[in-house]
């Protein structure tokens, strides 16, 4: 075990994937010689090359077609969208070319690609680079999505990305990229597809994504310090597969579940596991489930706006403590 | 035969040109000079083949549409099969075609069994993405036809990274793309272009003026009179412009694009112009177009100038006559084999999303 | 009264605006001569000239923008982006700058402005032109969300969209074109943000919106003839402002509900309305509501492929019965 | 002066450069002939003030980042400022700025008040946008100030698009665009110069060429060696490239091109050749350029090189020094009075997503 930083697993999990596969190629804008505008990428380029770690031009479009293209003929291309925000520029590629031309082709096309994307807020950006988009990419049909919370889930599920046959959406948060932990040496693989409970418990259930599962199990510990409530947090970590076995049995342990985004309120993941939860464990249901957002409005820049409006440890806490009253 | 290196030497397409190869060995000297120049006897008689083959398929096509057998829609490329038809004869079998919604043509010169093709468009099992893809999205991996793309302007940075990973993969390989003249006015255009020249990619864009978008001619939303050819130096690249109608023409540019792409030389832009003999999609009668245009063009269909030049240099009237009848049957036998083919079975909703054959999204 | 189709009530809707406002102004791809590919805006070029109906390169982006730039001083522009699906090539102009101008200036600009799209399935036009997206826009914080299911309704919402002071997304319904049905003479304006109950009933209630409206109600008679069960049909109209209150008044009268969604799967407007439901409505919840969607997979072209996949009027009818059992 | 045409001449600049205009009438003949040419004597103060402005307030912005006071990011535009206050000085007040997140100085120059630009980098109620926006997204509409657009591309079309109702209207309104090199390889402006160019709208794209993006040099990623000038012919306009460390010689073009524009010949396409003083953004040491490079950028930084033109032109140095300390005064001021503004209410987070003011996305 060495204790890395979030981003330091970024290219740790890149690296040894490109060391185990020559086809794993790394393309962006200022990846290669920059390392990176959050210096996720640092020392690929020095150690792989500008044939597989390559820089391109500020053409979004042209990265995801040179990864689909290539990627359906035989390289499995990591590219970086550098803000998810910029999704809204390449969304064509995305979700009309690369998720949809496996099934359109009757499965005569594979696309093994990964697209790494730098998401959500906190970092005082204002509205156009802090958005919280996975559920812009949970919506459409084809596309893997993956949002770890710490360093060494980056680095295990970065790494499954890249050797999963179909195309994942990757979701790094921002806000996160300085955090340290514990990250496994040598080779380190884990599923897609599984979310994982953080902390036990059995009065109630939250279920949160990336940033959100540290202030999650912040809020859960004051819970139990300060009035001795129990609940478990779910890091969801993988919105598609989405791994209702854990989050239903998780549910019915206490039959009251909380869901914290941190993408706007309106058709959110947390408004799909809400609906899931009430169309398959109605029956076990002891409270209605309460989805913690960021409102529905644009993310604003200022400190005191933003961290209004994101959802924080003391909103958490006292919805909980509130909702379990 | 050229026809014969493709994987796939397909079997619903009766026609062969293989007696006509000796035929043409009894020409006159002159002619025979002519005929047997830098393209030579063998590929002509492919190109007019294939040619031959678009125009029945795609005429057939139409029929099956008017009796409510094609479904959705379709766009016929009826008129522009020289562009095809040329360019397939210039690719290595292993080269890769991107193309339109407007792709049945450059589907099927690569190889796509005819069969399969119109079972696509009738929604049959036996179609080539078994009725799950549509007539816009023809795709024939196999054949190295990957893929027809109906969001105008998508695959030519998709082309672009073909070309990417074969000049990774050292293997030669060239991308070709086709697209429209409208589609020159999209972003994508721009980024694929500038990408490719920079990386100097093994890509060749090839966009078929045909002098309209949908319905609005091309002069009146784009800012240069030759919407590739004027834009090729905004990107470092040679500006070129060929007669989309003649196959010979643009078997010559192609190959020579394939060629610079091949020795590292980068892509290259090609502007063909042409014309669309029927509207845009099944449901347009293209009554926006000046009789006279109309006219004028449908005089300079490039099936008739082919036969005409190949009877010119020498090739017997009765090998012309073989292939065109053997196509029109290939058509026909294609068109009952389609017709007898079963919508695709319901499994298949719910297949092929993952790369594991399913389609779930939970466990 | 007169009896128009629905797609004749779109160029209705315009022209009357057109008349009366000479800011309005109207651009697209073939939308001007050649009077729109759906035949939607027959008549409008002949009427207002080349000034004010202006066809446009392929170029949706530039289209948007165009209309944004004029909506920010001064006009009132409708723009067409002629199948829903091509939202993807210019969604950062919606999402990214029209939907968030106004907040991030502090109201310094206002964007009134309508989009019109071609929207949804049952045409076998494949999996990229035939999806329903609605949600893509209702996720977006700053955008009003309109999808209309007849032709009186079109009429009165376009016209009510185009004068609204925000920007609107105005979902068309590509299998509805042809639809005929009664529309009032004369100036005709609805109101955003209001549901409409077009059937009632006591049973249970069905939300359904644009195709699925006629569908649901199909199925809602048949639940009344061959099963006496009296379920009532909310046209929800209008996601975004939702009419929440109309949705939960019908919701109390028999705490059973089901949402009729073509879009795929996960993460639509039935999840919203589901978790709303749930979170304020539980006590009232007689039965967990059910969401019967279109599966989460890209739409298959063939005639039979297509159908199964869409929700049919079977298909709604049997999970209404089973539901209720 | 100019400067008095628009709108709101901002008390929070203290700077004025009246009493100038009389030092500058002592000058001798020949200085003066060259001084009042087609510019004159009161516009090149006004650049002059408007340079220093930008200069000063950025680099003050830095500071403050340095202290904490300026959070998320902010994009200096120093080096570069010779394009704003040249273009600023050549539109009329009500024409209209559209620009990037490198858009203090855009804003500034077009008379947002320094309190308000300061006010927003620090998230203040006093700021610009109250704090809602943050540094990439200054506007003043009631300067003309449209916005600053933060994802590469998008503003060109919107640009346009202002341009386009200006056309509509006659109101004879510019609309200027400002963006990047690395801009020029992004799909949205291809498609908004074909657009302004086929309608012949009233916009003047501007391409501030700093020679990189952020950290990749521009040559490494384009196809052609100058990314707008270069391009210029694809959309059948003519190529201008001129000397953006020059505020004269910026003034010529764009008013040139203004008044093209007003008198209904269309768009143009410039690209001044620039270059940033500090990195990318806040957090960017700009390591990755050449030394040397950089030390010749800075050997013509534009402030100097006008000063010393001023004074070679004749005017007074008492003059330009008044000028260099009142607008330090006015940075000064800025800067106390955007520190004492309150953080904005918690109110305004619930403002002004609809245009009757509130958020509510329900009844
Ligand atoms: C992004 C996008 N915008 C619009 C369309 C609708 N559309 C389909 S074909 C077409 C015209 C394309 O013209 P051109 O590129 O000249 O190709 P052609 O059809 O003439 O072969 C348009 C506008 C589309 N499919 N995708
Ligand atoms: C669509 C999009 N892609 C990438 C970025 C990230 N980004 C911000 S500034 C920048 C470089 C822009 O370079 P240039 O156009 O030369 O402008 P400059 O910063 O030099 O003024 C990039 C890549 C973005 N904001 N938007
Ligand atoms: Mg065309
Ligand atoms: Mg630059």
């Amino acid at each position: 075990m060495a204790e890395l930083t979030y981003r330091e697993a970024v290219a740790e999990a890149i690296a040894q994937e490109m060391e185990r596969d020559e086809n794993v190629v790394f393309l962006g804008e200022d990846i290669g010689k920059a390392g990176g505008v959050f210096k996720a990428t640092v020392g690929l380029f020095d150690k792989f090359g500008p044939e597989r770690v390559r820089d391109t031009p500020i053409a979004e479009q042209a990265i995801l077609g040179a990864a689909m293209g290539a990627a359906m003929t035989g390289l499995r291309p990591v590219a970086e969208i550098m803000f998810s925000d910029f999704f809204a520029v390449c969304w064509d590629i995305v979700a009309n070319q690369i998720a949809k031309t496996r099934y359109m082709t009757d499965g005569q096309v594979t696309m093994p690609l990964v697209i790494r994307t730098a998401n959500g807020g906190g970092v005082r950006f204002g509205a156009q680079h802090s958005q919280a988009v996975e559920n812009w990419a949970m919506m459409i049909p084809g596309l893997k999505v993956i949002a770890p919370s710490s360093p060494a889930d980056v680095k295990g599920l970065l790494a499954a990305s890249i050797r999963d046959e179909d195309p994942v959406i990757f979701f790094e948060q921002k806000s996160l990229y300085a955090e340290k932990g514990e990250v496994p040496d040598g080779e380190h693989i884990e599923e897609l597809g599984t979310a994982k409970v953080v902390r036990p418990g059995d009065d109630a259930v939250i279920y949160a994504l990336a940033a959100m599962v540290p202030r999650a199990v912040k809020a859960a510990e004051r819970l139990q310090a300060e009035d001795g409530i129990n609940v478990s947090v779910v890091d969801v970590r993988s919105l598609v597969p989405l791994d209702t076995q854990t989050i239903f049995d998780e549910f019915r342990k206490s039959g009251r579940a909380f869901t914290v985004e941190e993408n706007p309120r309106l058709c959110g993941w947390g408004a799909e596991i809400s609906s899931l939860i009430t169309e398959e464990c109605f029956w076990d249901m002891d409270l209605p489930v309460t989805r913690i957002t960021t409102p529905h409005i644009p993310l604003p820049a200022s400190d005191n706006l933003e961290d209004a409006a994101l959802p924080s440890v003391d909103r958490i806490y006292n919805t909980v403590r509130e909702g379990l009253d | 035969m050229a026809r014969k290196a493709a994987k796939s030497a397909t079997k619903s397409r009766g026609a062969s040109a293989k007696a006509s190869s000796k035929a043409g060995a009894k020409t006159s000297t002159r002619s025979k000079s002519r005929l047997n120049d830098d393209i030579g006897e063998e590929k002509r008689l492919k190109m007019f083949q294939l040619q031959l083959e678009v125009r029945h398929l795609e005429k057939r096509a139409h029929d099956l549409f008017l009796q409510n057998l094609v479904k959705g829609t379709s766009h016929l490329a009826v008129g522009q099969e020289a562009i095809a038809a040329g360019c397939a004869t210039a690719m290595r079998p292993n080269d890769y075609t991107f193309c339109t919604y407007r792709g049945h043509a450059h589907t099927m010169v690569r190889g796509a069994p005819m069969t399969a093709v119109l079972g696509e468009l009738m929604g049959r099992e036996c179609g080539l993405l078994k009725g799950k893809g549509g007539s816009m999205h023809l795709t024939s991996v196999e054949h190295g036809a990957m893929g027809s793309y109906a969001i105008i302007g998508a695959h030519l940075p998709i082309a672009a990274g073909a070309a990417w990973a074969a000049q990774y993969k050292k293997t030669g390989q060239v991308s070709f793309c086709f697209f429209g003249d409208g589609t020159t006015n999209i972003g994508a255009f721009h980024e694929a272009l500038n990408m490719a020249a920079v990386w100097k990619l093994p890509v060749i864009f090839v966009c078929e003026n045909n002098l309209y978008m949908e319905y609005t001619p091309i002069g009146d939303v784009t800012a240069v009179p030759n919407p590739a050819a004027d834009r090729a130096a905004a990107y470092g690249l040679e500006s070129i412009l060929v007669d989309g109608n003649d196959a010979d023409a643009v078997y010559r540019v192609a190959y020579a694009a394939a060629e610079k792409a091949r020795s590292g030389g980068g892509p290259s832009l090609i502007e063909a112009r042409t014309y669309r003999h029927f509207g845009h999609s099944r449901a347009d009668p293209a009554t926006y177009r000046p009789k006279k245009e109309v006219e004028e063009w449908l005089a300079r269909d490039p099936i008739p100038m082919y036969r005409a030049r190949l009877l010119e240099f020498g090739v017997k009237e009765n090998v012309v006559s073989g292939i065109e009848e053997s196509v029109l049957k290939a058509v026909d036998d294609a068109t009952e084999a389609a017709k007898e083919s079963p919508p695709p079975s319901m499994e298949l909703l719910d297949t092929d999303v993952w790369a594991d054959g399913g389609a779930s999204w939970r466990n």
